[in-house]
């Protein structure tokens, strides 16, 4: 299989991760697109664990650990859009530039 | 005895002291304290006198070398090899010194008992005096010329406090600071012309100088501008043309301090450095000219100024500017004529001025225009002060024919165009002398007394000095009769520095000279009797209705209004000093403030221009965000989180790029 | 152009437009569920690369646990259920700019040094994964483990509700422009202590260039 | 590269102590707590300090052990040296102090105390494990577990928008700037075959520069550049000094600025050395934007903590100077900027640890935070506002006090490399020095020189009186032995370590 | 560690102590905080005074000397020790200090809190102690801008009118210059050949001609503007006026009588030994711009109507001379200077005091209000104020006059090396105009002692019954006369120590 698929299926997750984080309006919809960032950092991993192919298996290794922390920023980032919510009725990400300059 | 001289400025400078320190305790207010030293000091001089003039002719007669005797210690060092040091020179010169100042500052002291008496500030007039002595002594006595500029200086300052002792009135003060200023700005010449020797010979002592000199190993032009440079300062201190303007202005002191220090002493320092130094001196030709030459100018030009004064002071100030003018020219040309007039100037002159003070005091008023009369009220003070003006006229037998006479045979022996000149200028001075002392004579004592109120005698205090100080004016100028067998016993031989050029330079006595020079005074008599006989005053005065030249010698030839209103009030005090005040306000403080707000300016605008214009506008250009008005942007830190994120990651883009690149 | 190829470029075809679409969706659910399809296609990227174990952990972790967190997020903050406008003030030229930019930089960088690398695939069965995870990388899970447990009490105590204790939020004056019912509060809770909450301090003061 | 392990028992729990200690006080507090009636909750605290005051015993006892050597954990992917040694030190100092401030300001929230105090706890262990951690991996999990709990506590003052406004932009910018670092980290790993930092930097040896190499080295570098807000990442710094507690603020501003360093030298000075000459020149740009924006926008601040943020950003600027003129393989250099680092690092600690300590004191009194509440703090409580003047005129390089040393070093090691870039990295040194005398002098002025809005004292209270007259003591004293530190801080002990 | 090494550690860090130990008095008796300030600076005087009689005048070289490393990472040492140069700067600022704390036991400026003057006072003292005695170029540094933070404070503080203005500038002012002296050192540091911040090692070095002509150019450039800020030469002196004017007078005496010494000093310490070739070449520049100040100062003192102010810009003239004699690179010219700062130190002291009381008795310093007369309302006012002015213009007899004519006189030969390098008519000229300065020195203070001294009082102040010193004012100022009159005849107290050390340091150029 050539290399050079899987890395460009993760630049193009990563990259349109990117384009979500700075559009979307909505904080959840911020976060998912963190995710997308993450999930194609996990597939360049294991690309290039494949493509070294060492024997600690670092690239799935690394995959898995990424993934973890994935999962507990998705945790902490869903709380903080919760407490900003509650304090404010509203997610949207426009409305947070009380502090300026 | 001369080994232990410095005993004599250690007595005035004692009696200061003292009198500063417990003067208001002692019962005549100090002044016995000052009056006691002097007196001691008087007699310690005419001892040393006695030992060195005996030792000088004994020397010459058997050739052997003059007297010296120089006693010195290092006060502290400057350099590895040279010092500072302090210490004394007794020749025969400082000898004829030491009994001048000694005895004409006794005189005063004694005369101020009277004239002071009931002053506020008398204890510390005294205290004045005493250190005024103290500091000519030390001059007197240097033996480097360290130690004379030092005293040179302190003279000057006790000058100052003296003119303007009564500094209540304005007029008083500005006096005295003009006199300071001016001799100041004399001693800026002593102090380039002292260094300039220092340079040149590697020393300050003066003995050593006078060895380097006849040694003949010195740069001869760097020596010349030290001379000239020093003759700038004598320039400055004894009155000369053309900083001569101070003197008439300091008469604003009491008249026994113009006696002491405006006739016998201070104002003769200029003639005794040239004395002292006058070895180098002749060395040097250009500079003995210039001198002859100043002295010229000087005599005829005071004595032209004393014709139309009305004030009794300012014309014994004039005459004072006059007879040193003299000495000056004398010393172009012979050492013994210009130390002799000196020496018997200061008693007629002290005579004069103490008899004008008690004029003064008498008739209330410095005006001779409302004196007059006063011979038949004060006889005592008439006869003094007549002794003293013959004697300063010149008349044969008094101490002033010998000494103003031998200067002009001495500057007809030397000849040359600066001999002449000062020989015609000197006869023609004489005759101006004794114009306007007949004028004062009669102004003052002939006629009705035109004053308010009676004046009378002094009392004793105030006219035993003058009789004191008569008794030399009469006889002094027999102690160096120019015949040549009186001559090595005479005040040549006295005051000699060195035997061969007491050989090389006898005093003679030429009849012609002494016949004209007569005449012309007869003349000068005899005119100004004509014209004074009965006490013209006022306008009436002949002198004052001569139109121009009256007004000319009255505005003192306008060198007064150039020195003081021109150069010192208004170009430096106004205008320069006003001048640097605003190049340092409003320049140079501008510069450096501007270059401080600068900085806040800069950054300030960095921050509004750069900082949020610049980043701001990149990204918006790029996007044609719809709902960004105007107002909503501001600054980069926007509060706008995606902003942020979006600036961050365009930033990572770029460096990626350049990384790549790079 | 071997099996293995034409299976991952179908999952590189599948999984781009999915994330394309949950980016670009406009409703809020859907963006969800395309997650989940994009999440999915990543699993299918792991097994054509052999890492079997991962692929189910990346199904089990994002598509299961993930997926259904985000849901409830969008629930709790009473997310619109139609479209809502999708794009903030910024506008869509900057994230265009730098995330188009990104790629174009990416793509060129991967052609230019892996263009022509292939990978011969070895699947790495779960056993062999575990018997390395827990000997040589045995610090970075325990670590990690720590990581979860901080993460967790930090995602409790931020998103806890408040009134129980402690001081009641009161809103702040200076955002009273935006509409919202005041949180119900009952005085009894907090006796004395206030909070040295942060003085409103007027806009303008906080505004200041 | 953690190789295999032979025989897995023997883990080396000693090389561990100091992070172990503190995970057991940690979660010992989040046990205690629940048992604490509401106002003994501040009580908390105590434990948290008998933690770490038993990790710096543990601490000083492995230091005594290895003496220069070192002692390597987990097949040596977790090595502990001088250098590891000299940070921890650093790390555990710090949270002695951020402890003291955090105890009376949160003792008015009441509730989630004893969760702060973990969160705090954690970050603390995080940064332990940041400069003994050798590849990659543990680097990045490290950074995490001083990032996620940063977060949290950020927004820790649930009922001011501005706190959750603050942790929702540091949140973000943060997982995204993560996002990158281990993109960069996957391409690094790609090239070199091994997350080891020593492997990495023999593998860079030999290989010949891809571009997509380069690209990612920056994208590492960006992560770190994140945390310790250098010029194009710094946005987030103002708003979320502004917003969050005070004492998190410090944290913020000199705790995990720290570990940034400790990352990013490892990462710099270790692992990509080889290519030293492509990121150091950027690196040194970098500093020159981040000390020039940092001074200039400082001077326009009226808030307090807005104004410490940007000077905080000012002296990362100064920080990032070393890297600038590091030249590769001449060892001598780096070593000599690597110290400068150090000695800069420690010495920025006590000092803004300090001002942070001082600020909260005056928070108390004040919340407005504004830099007008200061005005003649002299005339109110002088110990103070002496302790204050110390502080900031340390930060502005005043000679008695340390500051002056840490600049010094700093311009020691840029005129020493000689290159007109070091040259103009002096100067710029130079200049914004002088700049931030503006800022600093004005608050200083105002202290003293102006007249008090009120004239009742501010009394810090116990535990921050401690701070605030220790870290004034330390700023002073370390001006005299500053040699303590200055010499144990070398490039040598950490590569040949690794 | 014998008395011999620790004397100037314990002489130098005794008021520091003596500081600390004042900012722990409770505020309740503040008052006990000037009797401790005075007990510790008359210590610290005493300490400085044993000094002085166990310093042997006949030997070269340092003596009291300590060199310990301080931080061996950047080879930067603790090396004290004190010569013949340093000793008499050093022993006038501990009497200064002690005369301040005298002085100031009645009279603190109005926000009165003596408890922080007197701590920074003694901080102060500190400093310029430091300054002296300091043989490591680091060191120096480190006690140079250790004096910056008191004075600002001193006179931002308890300053006049716009103090904070003159605090600020004059803060700003030292800082950028030293900032540049610091760049020098470096470069020192770096271009010597085994690296060091010793300066006797960098003497030799220099000496040796280790350094190349360029280089030595631009690093006494560097070092010559740090030191001029300070001194402070012409174009370079805009802070002076208004610092002097607005500081407290215990703030003008110790900045006039030591801070303005620093720079000085620091040229003849490690300006020209260090770098003799670039001495040579700076000379004639250094000794123009003197004599511009000699004439400039005096100019601008006829034009002030405040008292202090005109004293101030009289400290411009006076340093004028003082860098004369340092231009002529001559050991008469150095020892000239010396001498000067020392005198001026004593001199300008005094006046600044007297500015102060009058100040506080007039409440204005302004010349025309005060209407002259002071003779009649305060004899004894009158009579000192008197004798310093006309010591201050250089009356021979009087401590100022030495410094001002040595000057002169060195200025007329300089060096054998500036004469071959073809400045000898330069200098020469440049005697003729400072001999013109002493004039226009003596016009304005003759013109000042007229306004105020002598005339009539105006009836507002005549009445007004104003106090005669007071005496705690004779106790702070009678030292200080008796040294103006002292030091005029017995100058060998200052020359006698100063002159074996100036002739070593001057050989390199004494060349030919």
């Amino acid at each position: 299989m050539q290399a050079a698929y899987p890395l460009t299926f993760a630049a193009l997750l990563f990259c349109v991760g990117v384009y979500g984080v700075l559009s979307r309006r909505h904080a959840v919809l911020v976060l998912m697109s963190v995710e997308l960032m993450l999930a194609a950092v996990t597939v360049n991993l294991v690309t290039f664990g494949a493509m070294v192919g060492d024997a600690l298996y670092t690239g799935q290794v690394f995959a898995l650990f990424v993934m973890a922390v994935g999962a507990a920023e998705v945790g902490i980032g869903l709380a903080i859009v919760l407490l900003i919510y509650r304090n404010r009725a509203s997610v949207n990400i426009d409305d947070a530039d009380l502090m300026k300059y | 005895m001369s080994q232990v001289a410095w005993l004599i400025p250690a007595l005035p400078a004692a009696s200061a002291l003292a009198i500063i320190f417990f003067g208001k305790r002692m019962p005549k207010g100090g002044a016995e304290v000052g009056i006691l030293s002097l007196a001691i000091a008087f007699v310690l001089a005419v001892v040393v006198a006695i030992e060195v003039f005996s030792a000088n002719v004994a020397a010459v007669a058997d050739g052997g070398e003059a007297f010296l005797t120089t006693v010195g210690v290092e006060l502290f060092p400057i350099s590895a090899e040279a010092g500072i040091n302090a210490g004394i020179r007794i020749d025969g010169l400082s000898a004829m010194m030491f009994l001048l100042v000694t005895f004409v500052s006794l005189m005063v002291h004694i005369y101020s008992l009277g004239y002071m008496a009931g002053e506020e500030r008398f204890t510390w007039y005294f205290g004045l005096l005493s250190l005024f002595t103290m500091s000519m002594l030390i001059l007197v006595v240097a033996d480097n010329l360290m130690l004379l500029l030092v005293g040179w200086e302190l003279v000057g300052v006790c000058s100052f406090l003296l003119i303007g002792f009564w500094w209540e009135q304005k007029s008083n003060s500005n006096a005295a600071i003009k006199a300071f200023l001016t001799t100041k700005s004399g001693d800026v010449g002593l102090v380039v012309g002292v260094i300039t020797l220092w340079s040149v010979f590697g020393t300050f002592d003066i003995s050593q100088i006078i060895a380097g000199v006849e040694a003949g190993a010195y740069n001869e032009g760097l020596l010349t501008f030290g001379l000239v440079a020093l003759v700038l300062g004598v320039v400055g201190k004894s009155a000369q043309f053309p900083l001569h303007t101070w003197l008439p202005d300091a008469m604003a002191g009491p008249t026994p301090v113009s006696a002491l220090i405006h006739a016998a002493t201070m104002v003769t320092a200029g003639v005794f450095l040239i004395a002292r130094l006058y070895p180098v001196y002749s060395a040097v030709p250009a500079a003995q000219a210039t001198i002859a030459v100043i002295g010229a100018i000087t005599l005829l030009m005071a004595g032209l100024l004393a014709l139309v004064q009305d004030d009794v002071k300012k014309v014994l100030a004039y005459s004072t500017i006059s007879q040193l003018g003299y000495m000056v020219a004398a010393l172009g040309f012979s050492y013994t004529a210009g130390i002799f007039h000196l020496f018997t100037h200061g008693f007629f002159k002290a005579l004069l001025f103490l008899g004008a003070g008690s004029i003064i005091h008498a008739a209330h008023s410095n005006n001779m225009s409302d004196m007059g009369g006063l011979a038949k009220v004060m006889p005592r003070t008439f006869y003094t002060f007549l002794i003293g003006s013959l004697a300063l006229m010149a008349v044969p037998p008094l101490a002033g024919f010998w000494s103003k006479d031998e200067i002009l045979v001495e500057a007809a022996a030397a000849g040359a165009y600066t001999g002449n000149l000062v020989l015609v200028l000197g006869a023609i001075g004489g005759a101006i002398t004794v114009f306007y002392m007949t004028r004062v004579l009669y102004l003052v004592f002939a006629g009705e007394f035109r004053g308010y109120g009676h004046p009378h005698e002094s009392p004793q205090t105030m006219t035993a000095p003058p009789v004191a100080l008569a008794v030399p004016s009469l006889f002094i100028g027999l102690i160096n009769l120019p015949l040549p067998a009186f001559q090595p016993y005479a005040f040549s031989a006295w005051t000699m520095f060195s035997t061969e050029y007491w050989v090389t330079h006898p005093i003679e006595f030429s009849p012609l000279i002494a016949f004209v020079a007569v005449t012309l005074a007869a003349a000068g008599f005899v005119v100004g009797r004509l014209m004074y006989r009965d006490a013209p005053v006022g306008d009436a005065d002949p002198m004052l209705r001569l139109g121009l030249p009256t007004r000319i010698l009255q505005e003192k030839y306008y060198l007064d209004r150039l020195y003081t209103d021109l150069i010192t009030l208004t170009l430096v005090r106004d205008k320069l000093g006003a001048a640097s005040v605003w190049l340092n306000d409003r320049v140079i403080d501008r510069i450096v403030y501007l270059a401080g707000a600068g900085t806040v300016g800069f950054g300030r605008g960095l921050y509004d221009v750069a900082d949020q214009k610049g980043i701001d506008g990149l990204v918006n250009g790029v996007g044609q965000s719809t709902r960004w008005s105007g107002g909503r942007l501001r600054l980069a830190q926007s509060g706008n989180v995606q902003l942020y994120a979006g600036a961050m990651l365009a930033g990572v883009v770029v460096l990626a790029v350049v990384f790549a690149v790079g | 152009m071997t099996l293995p190829d034409v299976i991952m470029l179908a999952i590189t075809v599948l999984g781009g437009s999915a994330a394309l679409l949950v980016v670009t969706s406009r409703n809020v659910v859907h963006s969800a569920l395309f997650l989940v399809v994009a999440l999915l296609s990543v699993a299918g990227a792991f097994l054509a690369l052999g890492a079997e174990f991962l692929a189910w952990a990346q199904v089990l972790v994002y598509v299961g646990a993930v997926v259904i967190l985000i849901l409830f997020g969008l629930m709790l903050t009473r997310a619109p259920i139609g479209p809502m406008a999708q794009h903030n003030e910024l506008g869509k030229a900057l994230p265009i700019a730098v995330s188009g930019g990104f790629f174009a930089v990416l793509i060129t960088l991967i052609f230019g040094s892996f263009g022509d690398t292939t990978l011969e695939l070895v699947p790495v069965s779960p056993g062999m994964l575990g018997e390395v995870l827990y000997i040589p990388w045995a610090l970075p899970f325990m670590a990690l483990g720590f990581l979860l447990t901080v993460a967790l009490i930090g995602a409790v105590v931020l998103a806890r509700r408040e009134e129980g204790e402690g001081p009641l939020p009161e809103p702040d004056p200076e955002l009273a422009d935006v509409s919202r019912e005041p949180v119900p509060t009952d005085a009894s809770t907090n006796p004395g202590v206030s909070a040295p909450s942060e003085e409103p301090a007027p806009v303008t003061g906080e505004v200041t260039r | 590269m953690p190789e295999l392990l032979s025989d897995p028992t023997t883990v080396d729990l000693f090389a561990l102590a100091p992070e172990l200690s503190v995970i057991v006080a940690a979660l010992a507090i989040l046990l205690v707590e629940l048992f604490l009636p509401a106002e003994r909750k501040r009580l908390v605290m105590l434990i948290g300090m008998a933690g770490v005051l038993v990790a710096i015993g543990f601490l000083i006892a492995l230091a005594a052990d290895i003496g220069g050597g070192s002692r390597a954990a987990f097949g040596n992917a977790f090595v502990v040296d001088q250098y590891a040694l000299l940070f921890k030190g650093l790390f555990l100092g710090v949270a002695v102090f951020v402890l003291l401030l955090s105890y009376r300001y949160f003792s008015e929230f009441r509730t989630y105390q004893g969760e702060y105090y973990f969160l705090l706890l954690a970050a603390f262990v995080g940064m332990l494990l940041m400069p003994s951690a050798r590849d990659l991996v543990m680097l990045f999990i490290a950074l995490e577990i001083v990032s996620i709990p940063g977060f949290v506590m950020a927004g820790l003052r649930k009922f001011d928008l501005r706190s959750n406004e603050g942790a929702l932009k540091f949140f973000i910018i943060g997982v995204l700037s993560v996002a990158v670092l281990l993109f960069g980290m996957s391409i690094v790993y790609g090239f070199t075959g091994t997350t080891d930092l020593v492997g990495i930097a023999v593998a860079l040896e030999g290989a010949e520069r891809a571009p997509l190499l380069l690209a990612a080295v920056l994208f590492v570098i960006v992560g770190f550049g994140f945390k310790v807000s250098a010029v194009p990442f710094h946005f987030w710094a103002p708003d979320t000094y502004q917003g969050s507690p005070v004492p998190v603020t410090a944290f913020l501003s000199v705790a995990s600025k720290a570990a940034g360093f400790a990352g990013l030298l490892q990462v710099c000075f270790v692992a990509f050395a080889p290519l030293a000459d492509v990121w150091a020149p950027v690196l040194g740009v970098i500093a020159v934007l981040t000390m020039t924006l940092g001074n200039l926008v400082a001077m326009q601040q009226t808030n307090m903590l807005r104004l410490l943020a940007y000077s905080s950003i000012a002296h990362a600027g100064y920080m990032l100077v070393p890297f600038g003129i590091v030249q590769p393989g001449n060892a001598a250099l780096n070593s000599d900027a690597f110290s400068a680092v150090l000695v800069y690092l420690i010495a920025y600690a006590v000092m803004n640890m300090g001002a942070f300590a001082a600020v909260t004191a005056v928070t108390r009194a004040h919340p407005g935070r504004q830099v007008a509440d200061y005005t003649g703090l002299g005339h109110r409580s002088p110990g103070l506002a002496g302790a204050m003047s110390v502080f900031l005129l340390s930060l502005g390089g005043v000679p008695p006090l340390v500051g002056l040393w840490a600049k010094f070093y700093i311009f020691i090691a840029s005129v020493e490399a000689g290159t007109p870039f070091g040259l103009f990295l002096a100067a710029m040194v130079v200049i914004n020095s002088v700049i931030a005398m503006f800022y600093y002098l004005a608050v200083v002025r105002t202290m003293w020189m102006d007249e008090p809005l009120s004239v009742e004292p501010i009394r810090p209270g116990f535990a921050l009186g401690t701070a605030v007259g220790g870290l004034a003591f330390l700023t002073v004293g370390l001006f005299v032995a500053v040699d303590l530190f200055a010499t144990s801080a070398n490039l040598s002990t950490l590569v040949a370590g690794g | 560690m014998t008395w011999e090494e620790l004397a100037i550690t314990v002489t130098v860090f005794l008021p520091l102590l003596g500081a600390a130990i004042i900012t722990f008095v409770p505020r309740r008796h503040e008052e006990s905080a000037k009797s401790i300030a005075l007990i510790v600076s008359l210590a610290a005087f005493v300490l400085s005074l044993a000094i002085l009689a166990g310093y042997d005048w006949g030997a070269r070289g340092i003596q009291f000397q300590l060199n310990v490393s301080w931080i061996e990472a950047a080879g930067i040492n603790y090396h004290v020790g004190i010569d013949g140069i340093s000793l008499p700067l050093f022993v006038l600022s501990y009497l200064l200090t002690f005369l301040c704390a005298v002085y100031s036991y009645h009279h603190i400026e109005e926000p009165g809190r003596p408890k922080a003057f007197l701590a920074l006072m003694l901080m102060l003292q500190t400093g310029m102690a430091g300054c002296f005695i300091a043989f490591d170029l680091i060191l120096f540094f480190v006690f140079w801008e250790l004096v910056l933070v008191p004075m600002y404070f001193m006179i931002g503080i308890w300053g006049g009118p716009n103090r904070q203005y003159a605090a600020v500038k004059f803060f700003l002012y030292t800082l950028f210059g030293s900032v540049f002296m610091l760049v020098a050192f470096l470069a020192l540091y770096f271009a010597a050949p085994e690296r060091t911040f010793d300066i006797l090692a960098l003497q030799q070095m220099g000496a040796a001609g280790e350094f190349t002509a360029n280089f030595q150019r631009l690093a006494f450039a560097a070092i010559f503007l740090g030191f001029a800020i300070k001194v402070p030469m012409w174009p370079f002196h805009t802070w002076l006026p208004d610092a002097h004017t607005e500081a407290p007078t215990v703030g003008s005496v110790l900045l006039a009588g030591i801070l303005l010494k620093m720079g000085t000093y620091g040229f003849i310490r490690i300006a020209l030994p260090i770098l003799p070739d670039a001495a040579v070449e700076y000379a004639p520049i250094i000794g123009v711009l003197a004599v511009i100040a000699i004439i400039y100062g005096a100019l601008c003192c006829l034009a002030q109507t405040d008292l202090k102010r005109l004293i101030a810009f009289s400290s411009v003239g006076h340093m004028g001379f003082v860098m004369l004699g340092i231009a002529t690179l001559t050991p008469i010219g150095i020892n000239a200077a010396i001498f000067g700062m020392v005198a001026h130190g004593v001199i300008t002291g005094m006046l600044f005091f007297l500015a102060g009381s009058i100040k506080e008795r007039y409440h204005t310093r302004e010349i025309a209000e005060i209407g002259g007369g002071m003779v009649k309302t305060m004899p004894k006012m009158g009579v000192v104020l008197g004798l310093t002015a006309v010591a201050s213009l250089g009356l021979p007899g009087l401590a100022g006059f030495w410094g001002e004519i040595l000057a002169l006189l060195a200025a007329f030969n300089p060096a054998p090396s500036l004469v071959d390098a073809g400045y000898l008519t330069l200098f020469r000229v440049l005697v003729v105009f400072g001999a013109v300065g002493t004039v226009l020195t003596a016009g304005y203070f003759l013109y000042m002692m007229q306004r105020v001294l002598m005339g009539e009082p105006p009836e507002r102040w005549s009445e007004a019954g104003l106090r005669d010193i007071s005496p705690i004012e004779w106790g702070a100022w009678m030292p200080l006369i008796v040294l103006t009159v002292l030091l005029g005849p017995a100058a060998f107290l200052v020359t006698g120590m100063t002159t074996p050390d100036v002739t070593t340091i001057m050989t390199t150029f004494l060349g030919g």
